[in-house]
């Protein structure tokens, strides 16, 4: 009896339960694992539903840290709150998006972003079909496209930043969940041209070739840029970086000390832990900031006006808010 | 006499043509584990048997998976076996055939061809939730118990549809009551059977991961399951986050992973099938 | 044991094996319930007409469209595919190792084949995408990297155990005299085993069969992986299409907000997929009941 | 040359015979399987300890109706029964019957022999078992033993009780049936056919047993051996095409019958 | 009251026949189950249109012998045969036999009937089409109704010929088994006990079916039934636990045998 009725109420009071993005998921593994080690740790579990399904559960109350690859939405803004479930929104690193294109490919070397929307968008479907419409002086050859599946975060992000509504998109392209796939699809096809985490590109450098992304702005620098760990971190890879979230229960914050403690530990470890999964970091001075708003505990969400922020910089945006 | 050779040779062609196509699976499953085998033997150790997993691809150990994964079977076994075979049973000799057994039993087939993540939103709703039995072993081999369910019926009916008659006949002259007959003659006879539904839905059960991971089995976790209302993830788990890594370390993984998961199931299928050999040499 | 309380047991015994039974419809309920509550919502914000017979499947688009056909096309393409390797090669493994095969091979073989049903899907997934795609487009230069061909070939070969195993023993269970009874007529193995033993066993056959079918219509991560997820109507297995179920796994797995149109599209889906799989088991429950011998 | 042919001397046994109580009575039963109808309007009644011989041409209903007696056709789908059938006086159709009750006290030999799919031992032991009629192993061991004895098997049997009963012969297997009913000792024993498929001897034996066995059961033999019937029974009862010609004392059936139908059938004179 | 009891009038026609050529030989053949033996130096031989009958006590090794001859026991797990028997003079356990062709030209009825779980008609159509000998829809139907009126059972069955073959009585089974064996008209007729659950008509219908076959079949019938033994056969064999007795002329057996034994169980003196 008594020990099942206790059990049953969920998971064990002194989990830590972490779920949500499966693009955050590595970074939390590794901070769990960590963290873990340390002495009189309470026991962590990481689970990667996606983010929609993570906030899911985190509004219920079923976790009290959630992963997010994207900036928490209207409705599950709406869920939280119906649930009273306050939050503490944490960017703990940020994630590139690299243009890659098969190593045989010798014409591509860099697309500006115009060049993207032009290829990505809606209207291209079933109407941009060779390389040489994109560029004048391209092969005729038919372009074959990957990209990521159609409910990620990758997704939604891509297509923000390149054809500039979240989710327009054209659909005749190869999809996936699993990036791994895309690398090999875009491995395998000379012709083909796909989007991906920067990290996959990283751990496949020999087999796939990167693109510079221009955004003809020249604020962030001028040409194209060639993606790298560093130009994610200082700003000028725009559009195609953003910043990944863990998002902290306040009423776990404030009654469990061990939840305290791990997302100390998170904030400590995450510049590095980063490195070590394949993402980047934030710089010093952000993560000081993000720090500063766990040590305030302020709750809600820097995105609640989407437009309005999506062209600001995470360093704005941490410090509008304080 | 052509008509006679014509039909040799028919015999011949059957016959070379299902050894051929039995061979053709059987390289393919062959290729299949070689493939496996090549890409993780040189991470089977006991280390990694013994250690919990880790974002490092070197230090990284399936020992919770492996231990969630016994723990959710037995759940699920000890759910899907008992209802499975009682179900069965009373729609075989019980039920009288008649248009409700019917509906039931095409609701059965239905069962069998819902796609495994509908199954983990059922769990989700029920088990986690309205049960709330948290994402627990419990709520995760209750979840696989009722997809192994429909396999489980539809084979033990075919199977009691095996016995003879006449077999039921001999009991019911002796004055045996309708379940001594069952229990006596018929689950016997059709044991063979049972166990083959047996071993097939166990094997389904046992690699599932869409629905484990709609319930949140976790896929990190640092400590084994404690009892059935304990957090757990399960081998598939392991390796489906393994092999989405970018990181060339952790496909090793995956692949050793595959092997144990292997291992794992013909070791709990080589019980069913010594039994299935003796029961039915016994009744040739 | 008094005869009162044997045919109490009796009783007992008769009432708990219903409930087993009836449980089966419990969990009908159950998934019913989990899909109307959101399928209800989908198509009061999107007709059923346009679902229906749409051929544009773009619903997490920013101009979503929700014509489903394109996913039910590339579910029905892989499905025949899979059968189509399952159902005959399963059979004839099935006649061999029960009407050819020494005991000993029946007795190794029977077991091995069973490995196969246990792997996981996504390793088959891989399997198919880095081993078997490769291999067919040496002989298909068509073929692309992701097509309906290599996984309902590979899935075809995961439910072949399936289909072998039960087979095998419903013809097993055939009793020797009616085998020795058509020998005597001068019957070749082939005769005896194709007019006589499989007959009498089709009943488990066409269990094997639809149990086979049910797995190929509800199998998710190998078309989700080595597919190609591009909903796309067509007939030709060299080209990538995506399922219901790869579709469903996507989203459920995905980054989709709750509540949301596209978090609906899943259970629509879904409900369409159980009642596809329930029209198709009405179907064979009613060729399975003409062509059924029974053996006394 | 003579030996051959047995004298029918036993008939002078089986005429005659104390009246004893009527066990099994039968009133305008009809019996259907599905819209077929395999017997019509047979009303007979079967006294205790009297061994009675049910006759008739293959396909007239012997196998059914004694089937009917021990409701052993409930098992087969859509069969119909009307009329009453008691035994003791009980209408053992009635809703209240213990179906399991009635099958304990009438036993039965099948026409094909059914032998389990287990070893000889078991196939015996099995009835003793779920009637909880064996005290003690030993006392299970002396019970198989008798019975196989009084089938006349135990012999060729003895050295292996643990040997599967699917590999004796075909009259072997006749015989564990008959064992295997007579171990439970009901109080009612129908047979059908017992001796189609045994030797002479073996068939002697069995009708020895039956001749035995009339002291303390009421027995109801099918067989298509008029000598046997003559041999072994009381009265017996001839059935054609589902109906019941006549029935009455062994020895007027065969030397007096009342019908021309009879007559033709056990003189052979037929069809 | 006599014609109870066939006389056995026939055993005459039995008695000397004109010497034909030797069909089936078999020489020094003994007969395993496993480790088991079932049969023992078997050595005799049986000439082309004669019918042997062959005698002895239940489990002597009848139907072993019987499934010998067309190698039926090849599909029992664990058998072994050592010795020699010929068809025609050829070695039928030779590795280059044609087992199939053998089973084709002999053909069997088996002690416990086995009907296919089809139709009446398809039980019947089965060995016609798998052996190729219909020409036509026409031809098919008047060869079933040919074999089935042989087998006497035409007549109760030809209004249910899609029927299901498992709803025939026991003996309407047996003579449907019958008649599936003469439908494709084999040159050897193995006959395990064709007349056990038969009623005395049909019985002496198939007896004269066997009277008839003789002129163009070999005929090999096991059975328990001294008199019909005595009545079909031109020559028996008496086996007695796994050995062959004696075999020779009906008459000669019946009424003069060289052994003890013969003598004692023919007379019934035994046991
Ligand atoms: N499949 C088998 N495995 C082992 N022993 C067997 C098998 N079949 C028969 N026997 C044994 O072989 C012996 C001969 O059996 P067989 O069936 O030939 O007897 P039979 O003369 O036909 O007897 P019956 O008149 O009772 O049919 C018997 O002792 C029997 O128990
Ligand atoms: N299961 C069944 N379904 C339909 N008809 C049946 C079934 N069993 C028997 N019959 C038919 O009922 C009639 C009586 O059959 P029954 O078995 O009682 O005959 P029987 O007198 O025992 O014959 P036999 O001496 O050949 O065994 C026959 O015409 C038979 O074909
Ligand atoms: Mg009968
Ligand atoms: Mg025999």
């Amino acid at each position: 009896g008594g020990g099942n009725e206790q059990a049953s109420s969920s998971t064990p009071a002194a989990v830590i339960a972490i779920d949500g993005s499966s693009t955050v998921y590595p970074i939390s593994e590794a901070i769990a694992e960590d963290f873990g080690k340390t002495d009189g740790a309470a026991p962590v579990t990481v689970a990667f539903t996606g983010t929609g399904g993570g906030f899911k559960k985190f509004c219920r109350g079923e976790t009290v840290v959630s992963d997010a690859s994207r900036p928490i939405s209207a409705s599950e803004l709406e869920a939280c709150g119906q649930a009273s479930i306050g939050f503490v929104e944490l960017p703990v690193a940020y994630d590139g998006l690299a243009v890659v294109v098969n190593p045989k490919n010798t014409w591509a070397t860099s697309m500006t972003v115009a060049e993207l929307k032009k290829l990505w968008a809606p209207e291209a479907q079933g109407k941009v079909m060779q390389w040489s419409q994109i560029r004048a002086g391209w092969p005729d050859k038919n372009i074959n496209l990957y990209g990521a599946g159609t409910d990620s975060g990758t997704f939604d992000y891509f297509t923000e930043a390149t054809v500039g509504t979240a989710k327009k998109s054209r659909g005749d392209y190869t999809s996936s969940e699993n990036d791994n796939v895309l690398v090999q699809g875009v491995s395998g096809d000379e012709y083909a041209l796909g989007y991906m985490g920067l990290a996959y590109y990283e751990e496949n450098r020999g087999r796939l070739t990167l693109l510079g992304i221009d955004d003809e702005n020249p604020a962030n620098g001028a040409g194209p840029i060639q993606p790298s760990f560093d130009v994610v971190r200082n700003g000028t890879y725009r559009p195609l970086s953003r910043p990944l979230f863990i998002y902290l229960s306040i009423n776990a914050l404030a009654a469990r000390p061990e939840v305290q403690k791990f997302a100390d530990f998170y904030l400590n470890n995450a510049a590095a832990i980063s490195k070590e999964v394949g993402y980047v970091s934030l710089t010093d001075a952000e993560l000081a900031l993000v720090k500063a708003r766990l040590a305030a505990r302020t709750t809600g969400t820097m995105f609640a006006d989407h437009a309005a922020q999506s062209q600001k910089s995470l360093t704005e945006l941490l410090q509008g808010r304080q | 006499m052509t008509s006679a050779s014509r039909r040799i040779a028919g015999d011949r062609l059957l016959q070379t043509m299902s050894i051929l196509v039995l061979t053709l699976s059987l390289v393919a499953l062959t290729a299949l584990l070689y493939d496996v085998w090549s890409d993780g033997w040189r991470r089977l150790d006991w280390q990694f048997l013994t250690s919990m997993p880790s974002g490092r691809a070197h230090l990284a150990g399936i020992y919770p998976a492996l231990l969630g994964s016994l723990y959710v079977l037995l759940v699920t076994a000890g759910l899907a076996l008992p209802l499975g075979i009682g179900a069965a049973v009373y729609l075989e000799e019980y039920g009288g055939g008649g248009r409700l057994a019917r509906l039931i039993e095409i609701n059965i087939a239905n069962l069998a061809g819902v796609p495994s993540i509908i199954y983990g939103l059922l769990g989700l709703g029920i088990f986690v939730r309205v049960f709330g039995w948290g994402p627990s072993v419990l709520s995760g081999g209750a979840t696989l118990g009722l997809l192994a369910l429909p396999v489980v019926i539809l084979s033990t009916r075919e199977a009691l549809r095996t016995v003879p008659m006449s077999a039921r006949e001999g009991s019911y002259a002796l004055g045996a009551t309708k379940w001594q007959t069952i229990w006596h003659q018929v689950l016997p006879g059709a044991l063979p059977g049972i166990l083959t539904g047996l071993i097939l839905a166990m094997s389904r059960a046992i690699g599932e991961t869409a629905p484990l991971i709609t319930i949140g089995a976790l896929a990190y976790i640092d400590f084994t399951p404690s009892g059935v209302m304990s957090p757990f993830t399960v081998l598939p788990i392991q390796i489906y986050n393994w092999i989405s890594k970018p990181q060339a370390a952790f496909a090793e993984n995956a692949a050793a992973g595959i092997i144990v998961l292997l291992v794992l199931l013909l070791s709990m299928n080589a019980v069913a099938i010594v039994l299935r050999d003796r029961f039915q040499k016994a009744r040739a | 044991m008094t005869r009162q309380t044997q045919r109490w047991v009796e009783w007992l015994i008769e009432r708990a094996l219903l409930l087993c039974a009836a449980g089966s419809v419990l969990i009908t309920a159950g998934i019913i319930g989990a899909l109307a509550f959101e399928t209800v919502s989908f198509f009061r914000e999107v007709p059923i007409t346009e679902f229906l017979f749409g051929t544009v499947w773009t619903p997490l688009f920013y101009d979503a469209q929700f014509g489903v056909l394109p996913l039910v096309g590339g579910t029905i393409l892989v499905s025949v595919i899979a059968m189509a390797v399952a159902m005959p090669a399963g059979l004839l493994s099935a006649i061999y190792l029960s009407e050819y095969a020494p005991p000993r091979v029946r007795r190794v073989v029977k077991p091995v084949m069973e490995i196969l049903a246990g792997v996981p899907t996504i390793v088959f997934g891989y399997f198919a995408l880095l081993f078997v795609t490769p291999l067919l487009q040496r002989v298909l230069p068509d073929l692309a990297l992701f097509n309906a061909l290599s996984p309902g070939l590979v899935m075809g070969i995961m439910i072949l155990p399936l289909v072998s195993s039960l087979s095998e023993d419903a013809l097993h269970a055939v009793p020797t005299g009616l085998r020795e009874g058509a020998y005597a007529l001068g019957a070749t193995r082939m005769q005896a085993a194709l007019r006589v033993v499989v007959p009498a066993a089709f009943s488990g056959i066409s269990a094997s069969f639809i149990l086979a079918m049910s797995r190929a219509i509800g199998e998710t991560m190998i078309v989700a992986i080595a597919a190609g997820q591009q909903p796309r109507l067509t007939a030709n297995p060299l080209q990538p299409v995506e399922t219901m179920t790869a579709y469903i796994v996507q989203v459920s797995m995905g980054d989709m907000p709750t509540g949301s149109i596209g978090y609906r599209t899943i259970f629509a889906v879904g409900t369409l997929l159980f009642l596809m799989t329930f029209v198709l088991n009405l179907i064979s429950d009613w060729l399975r009941r003409r062509f059924r011998e029974q053996y006394a | 040359m003579t030996t051959v042919l047995r004298p029918l001397s036993t008939l002078t046994t089986g005429a005659p015979h104390p009246a004893t109580p009527v066990k099994i009575d039968v009133q305008g039963m009809n019996f259907y399987y599905g819209a077929k109808q395999a017997l019509s309007d047979i009303t007979i009644s079967l006294n205790a300890n009297v061994v009675t011989a049910f006759i008739g041409p293959s396909g007239c209903g012997k196998s059914t109706f004694l089937r009917t007696l021990n409701r052993m056709n409930d098992i087969i789908p859509g069969t119909r029964l009307e009329g009453r059938i008691t035994i003791d006086g009980e209408d053992i159709y009635a809703p209240s019957t213990d179906v399991v009750g009635l099958r304990r006290r009438v036993g039965m030999v099948f026409q094909k022999s059914n032998p389990f799919p287990k070893s000889i031992f078991e196939n015996i032991a099995y009835g003793l078992r779920i009637n909880g009629l064996a005290t003690s192993r030993s006392d299970m061991e002396g019970r198989i033993e008798e019975s196989l004895k009084a089938a006349a098997i135990w012999d060729e049997v003895k050295d292996r009780l643990t040997e599967s009963a699917q590999a004796l012969s075909g009259g072997q297997q006749q015989r564990l049936c008959i064992a295997r009913a007579l171990a439970i000792q009901p109080e009612i024993l129908l047979m059908d056919e017992p001796a189609s498929a045994l030797d002479p001897i073996a068939t002697q034996r069995i009708e020895e047993l039956i001749y035995e066995l009339k002291s303390t059961y009421t027995i109801v033999i099918v067989t298509h051996n008029m000598q046997q019937a003559a041999r072994v029974s009381d009265r017996t009862a001839f059935f054609w095409l589902g109906r019941l010609v006549e029935s009455g004392p062994t020895a007027t059936i065969f030397t007096n019958p009342a019908e021309k139908l009879t007559e033709d059938y056990v003189t052979g004179r037929f069809g």
